[in-house]
């Protein structure tokens, strides 16, 4: 058996964790997998399949997850950026999970179907990956993998945006949100909706019908509440039934806070949020 | 024009209950309306106040008093909230009446025992006014009513009016601890007082309505009393929107709440999952 | 009454575009182009040429078409102390939806039943009085389709008012109602004389095999299982990976919970509005109290599970599923109904507890 | 030219006594602006603006302490970071920033205050109603 699946049958047998979050084999490829018997650590996989950021199933929100007793979780060098998000904003203590790292050389695209990774295989968010060696970890598996090919083309898309006329940007985005039915699925899958009651779950102030004006307040409210803290796993966009693109958004404001705040999310549970703190010099040259 | 649309009510009346709880009078503003409509005690309906939303609650007025509705809510959310700020002569919204009624043309010729905690008195006091409105055609009438503290009692004035009555046997209880100094009723939970009351079993019919808890506890004292489970009723409140058995939410298992109940005998309530 | 004739693809497509320009709304199948990729929707066609004939099923199911995402369903106007109603209409402009996936179809006859549950949901059955269905029969769709288990056919004619099965040259097309009956009457340049039945026939059978392979099921069995199941260890176990989002519910042609809203359009003024809702969220059946009947995730998904085979079989006779995959394939956490209703079936029939 | 409707989230301490200024001053400007007062630009949620529009505000000022001069020392360097990140937000949308000023006006900034408001309202006017959010329900009905 390899390495993780060794490990992980360890870590149960021995009480360590009552809970292994992973991923397995399912009827339509890799999904989340909550393995809690040694016996069952066999199904345990790890490829490039394993698109999904586990990390959400560590918060609060996920009582029937927290029932099961300590977790040990699988992780990307990514994820570890939200888990680090998470321990920052007192989601999740470092020492009640157990870590495993995986390394990783960049996800697919379409992760229902076995590929190599390749310029044109793998996931856009890879792109540029700089984080292919967990370091929030307690355990590391897997051998090195070279950095993911390509540019990202998300970046290309937001400079071919904002080259557009505010005109041209609007009418983007209504097409865009007007497929956007309200499932808010976007909400649920990422690390960062812990709120207990969102505001999107009250009766105001955000409309909660899928026409474009509560669409645009929707997405526009959410990508503020993720500013300096979305770690741009992408899977809001993954798991969005209307392939809305919201990397898009999300992408947009964090280079928006690189460039002004100089603040990149980063594996570190130490580090300040952009959002949340402040520099009396920061520039105001939009305030009359 | 669609099943959804409500008809328009006028504000005729504020009542303040408690601190938290008020009861409004409505009145039908189309007089044609006013005189068809009918209801039968049990039944609910969508109450809107237009900006806010619609809520759901039972008709708290008799149906033998005609022309106009009362309802009786507790500020908890956004449309009780609105419902709280309407004025006298303010236009609200309802939608109605929805679900099953409690078996009175059953219960005629026999007597009826209310067992109500808190504002779970609302749904069963609109029964007690039908039956008094009726009183010839039933036979004893005990009341059984508890809240946490005197503060928490509703419809007080009633209450005053029951009590004096000779035909109605009213025990009030409030909570240990939730009496003043000038409190005259019982001191106690609800169970315990409907223990005290014992009501005889014999040609009885009993209506029991108020918290889970209060409930769960008043049904094992009622079985020691001689009731059998099909002679108690109770009405239970989920989570509805459009309350005729369209929107998915209200169902507890097989069972709709709006359209199957929200009357249901108590024999029914232990057949069902228990989930509510 | 049906009747069959023979219609070739580039009448199909006449009559659309006849339809089109008569100012009848046509919504057909056709490709979306996203950021993200393209995608196959059931959408409004301005142009022949976007309608896609084709195997490949919409992301979407039809009721966008019949319960809109947001529906106004009445609209307000404060006047001093008086309030003022204004009805939305439940008579709609003629629609005619052509290349219905079958299933799809069948859904809306399967969903017909509770909207006439004692109440008549006018504004449902005013769009359904104003649509006729052309539906394209399918060729067994992926490994995530059984609608055969749910006793519905990839070639079925439930829903449809007018089917075409492929034949050489173009589709036998049977027409099932007097709504298809007219439509086609008011065509009749455009179908020809019966013909490839025989090829129509074996189309069926080829795409009933194909999902046959996917999911055998005793419905009966499920129903009774799930009845007498109602706390089973079972529930906890499969909602692990659930995230509550609802996305399942969401591309389902046969979910039909809603939720009402009141929206302000300035001050005084606005409109109530029917959204579509999903039981898989906590807030669903949240009491005014915090007290939630469905607490946690398991029994939120034992809910849907119930709901489709269980609870409406037994109000309804029907399963309120129509094996279309879709819930399965959108899944974020990878869970698949397939896979759950088949353990369900294999307990129930097993001999397995 | 036709009235607009702006309307002005003002904070209590600074931009709110600011106004007042303006009025105690007999200043001149333009009617077209409603207050909310609030107690801190840094309670100021986007939302307050997105919602502004959807209920038929043309333009929204939003209105601050200056920069050290908050009542409770921080509040407006925090909108100030949410502020710049919002505008950005707005113009990738393609919403026109131009309906939103921000500004900071002080208790005794009666005249920036008519200036801000004269300002605002001369440019919202010149861009006209902003009806095309507010009505993007689209309440077509079919």
């Amino acid at each position: 058996m390899g390495e993780l699946q060794e490990l992980a049958r360890k870590l149960l047998a021995d009480g360590a964790v009552k809970v292994v979050i992973g991923y397995e084999e399912g009827p339509r490829g890799v999904r989340p997998a909550f393995i809690t018997t040694p016996k069952d650590a066999d199904r345990l996989v790890f490829d490039e399949r394993c698109v999904h950021n586990l990390t959400m199933y560590l918060t609060p929100t996920r009582k029937h997850i927290a029932a099961l007793g300590k977790p040990a979780i699988i992780v990307k060098g990514c994820d570890t950026r939200s888990l680090a998000g998470l321990i920052r904003q007192s989601q999740v203590k470092r020492e009640n999970v157990v870590v495993i790292g995986a390394r990783c050389g960049g996800v697919l695209k379409d992760p229902s179907v076995k590929a190599a990774i390749a310029e044109d295989t793998v996931a856009d968010r890879c792109r540029g990956c700089t984080i292919r060696e967990p370091r929030l970890v307690d355990h590391l598996v897997g051998e090195p993998k070279p950095a993911p090919p390509g540019k990202s083309l998300v970046d290309q898309k937001i400079d071919e945006l904002d080259a557009m006329t505010p005109e041209q940007r609007l009418a983007f985005w209504h097409e865009q949100l007007s497929r956007c039915i309200r499932c808010h699925a976007c909400r649920e899958v990422c690390p960062n909706c812990f709120c207990v009651r969102c505001l999107a779950d009250k009766a105001e102030p955000l409309e909660s019908s899928a026409h474009l004006r509560g669409n645009m307040a929707w997405h526009m409210v959410r990508a503020m509440h993720q500013a300096g803290r979305c770690v741009d796993c992408g899977e809001c966009e993954r798991v969005c039934p209307a392939d809305i693109p919201l990397r898009l958004l999300n992408r947009k404001i964090a280079r928006v806070i690189e460039a002004r705040f100089g603040h990149r999310p980063d594996d570190d549970p130490e580090s300040t949020a952009p959002i949340g703190s402040f520099q009396p010099e920061d520039g105001q040259e939009f305030i009359r | 024009m669609n099943l959804y649309q409500p008809y328009l009510m006028r504000v005729d009346e504020i009542i303040d209950e408690t601190v938290d709880t008020r009861t409004l009078k409505l009145a039908f503003k189309d007089p044609a309306v006013a005189e068809s409509f009918t209801f039968k005690a049990g039944q609910f309906g969508e109450y809107s106040v237009f900006g806010a939303g619609e809520c759901t609650f039972c008709v708290a007025s008799s149906p033998t008093r005609k022309g106009y509705i009362e309802c009786s809510f507790k500020k908890v959310g956004r449309v009780t909230s609105a419902m709280r700020d309407v004025d006298v002569g303010a236009t609200m919204g309802f939608r109605g009446p929805y679900g099953n009624s409690f078996p009175l043309d059953k219960m005629e010729g026999k007597s009826v025992v209310f067992i109500a905690g808190g504002i779970g008195l609302a749904p069963v006091r609109c029964v007690i006014w039908n039956v008094l409105d009726l009183r010839d055609r039933f036979k004893d009438v005990t009341i059984v009513y508890g809240a946490r503290t005197v503060g928490d009692l509703v419809y007080k004035r009633e209450l005053a009016q029951w009590a004096a009555r000779k035909d109605v046997k009213l025990w009030q209880t409030v909570d240990p601890g939730g009496e003043t100094p000038d409190w005259k009723g019982e001191i106690g939970f609800v169970p315990t007082i409907v223990g005290k009351a014992a009501p005889s079993p014999k040609d009885a019919y009993a209506i029991v309505c108020g918290p889970p808890v209060m409930i769960k506890f008043t049904l094992p004292v009622l079985a020691k009393l001689g009731f059998s489970d099909e002679t108690i009723y109770t009405t239970l409140e989920n989570r509805m929107k459009c309350g005729v058995g369209k929107c998915g939410r209200c169902n507890i298992g097989p069972v709709y709440v709006c359209k199957d109940g929200p009357v249901f005998t108590a024999a029914e309530i232990k057949k069902l999952p228990q989930e509510f | 009454m049906t009747r069959k004739a023979f219609i070739t693809e580039s009448d199909v497509r006449a009559l659309a575009a006849d339809l089109i320009a008569a100012g009848t709304r046509v919504v057909a199948p056709g490709r979306v182009g996203t950021p993200l990729g393209e995608r196959i929707e059931y959408r409004v066609a301005n142009k022949v040429d976007e309608i896609l004939l084709g195997q490949d099923e919409p992301a979407r199911s039809l009721k966008d078409f019949f319960l809109p995402p947001t529906d106004v369903i009445l609209a307000w106007q404060e006047k001093k102390d008086q309030v003022e109603l204004t009805p939305v209409s439940s008579t709609f402009a003629p629609q005619v939806i052509i290349g219905a996936k079958p299933c799809d179809a069948a859904a809306l006859e399967i969903v017909d039943k509770v909207m006439d549950w004692d109440y008549h949901d006018e504004l449902w059955f005013g769009r359904r009085a104003a649509t006729t269905i052309i539906t394209l029969a399918c060729e067994g769709g992926d490994r995530s389709c059984f609608c055969t288990a749910v006793g519905l056919e990839p070639s079925g004619t439930r829903g449809s008012d007018v089917l075409l099965t492929p034949a050489a040259g173009g589709y036998s097309a049977e027409i099932l109602t007097d709504k298809g009956e007219k439509l086609v009457a008011a065509h009749a340049v455009r179908f020809g004389a019966d013909k490839g039945a025989d090829e129509a026939r074996a189309f069926a059978e080829k795409g009933r095999k194909r999902v046959d392979a996917n999911l055998g099921l005793k419905p009966a069995e499920v129903r009774k299982w799930l009845a007498g199941h109602f706390d089973d260890a079972f529930w906890k176990s499969i909602a692990l990976a659930c995230h509550g989002c609802g996305a399942c519910a969401s591309v389902c042609p046969t979910c039909h919970c809603f939720d009402i809203v009141d929206e302000c359009e300035g001050l005084g003024c606005g409109v109530r509005r029917r959204n579509w809702d999903t039981c898989q969220t906590a807030k669903f059946t949240m009491h005014g109290s915090g007290h939630n009947p469905r607490a946690d995730q398991s029994s939120r998904m034992r809910q849907r599970v119930m709901h489709k085979f269980c609870i409406y079989p037994e109000r309804f006779g029907e399963i309120l599923c129509t094996g279309c995959g879709r819930c399965a394939r959108v899944c974020p956490g990878g869970m698949d109904i397939l896979e759950v209703v088949s353990k369900v079936n294999e307990m129930a029939c097993g001999g397995a507890k | 030219m036709a009235e607009t409707k702006i309307l002005a989230f003002v904070c209590n301490w600074c931009s709110y006594g600011g106004a007042d200024n303006a009025g105690g001053m007999r200043l001149k400007y333009p009617a077209d602006v409603r207050l909310v007062r609030v107690m801190c630009s840094g309670r100021i949620d986007p939302v307050f603006i997105i919602k502004a529009f959807e209920r038929g505000a043309d333009g929204v000022i939003v209105s601050g302490c200056h920069p050290g001069d908050c009542h409770y020392t921080a509040g407006n360097y925090h909108a100030r970071r949410r502020f710049a990140v919002f505008r950005e937000l707005m113009i990738f949308m393609g919403i026109d920033p131009r309906r939103v000023t921000f500004s900071w006006v002080s208790a005794s900034e009666g005249g920036k205050w008519r200036d801000v408001v004269s300002e605002t309202v001369e440019r919202v006017r010149a861009l006209g109603p902003f009806e095309g959010y507010r009505g993007l329900t689209g309440r077509q009905h079919g």
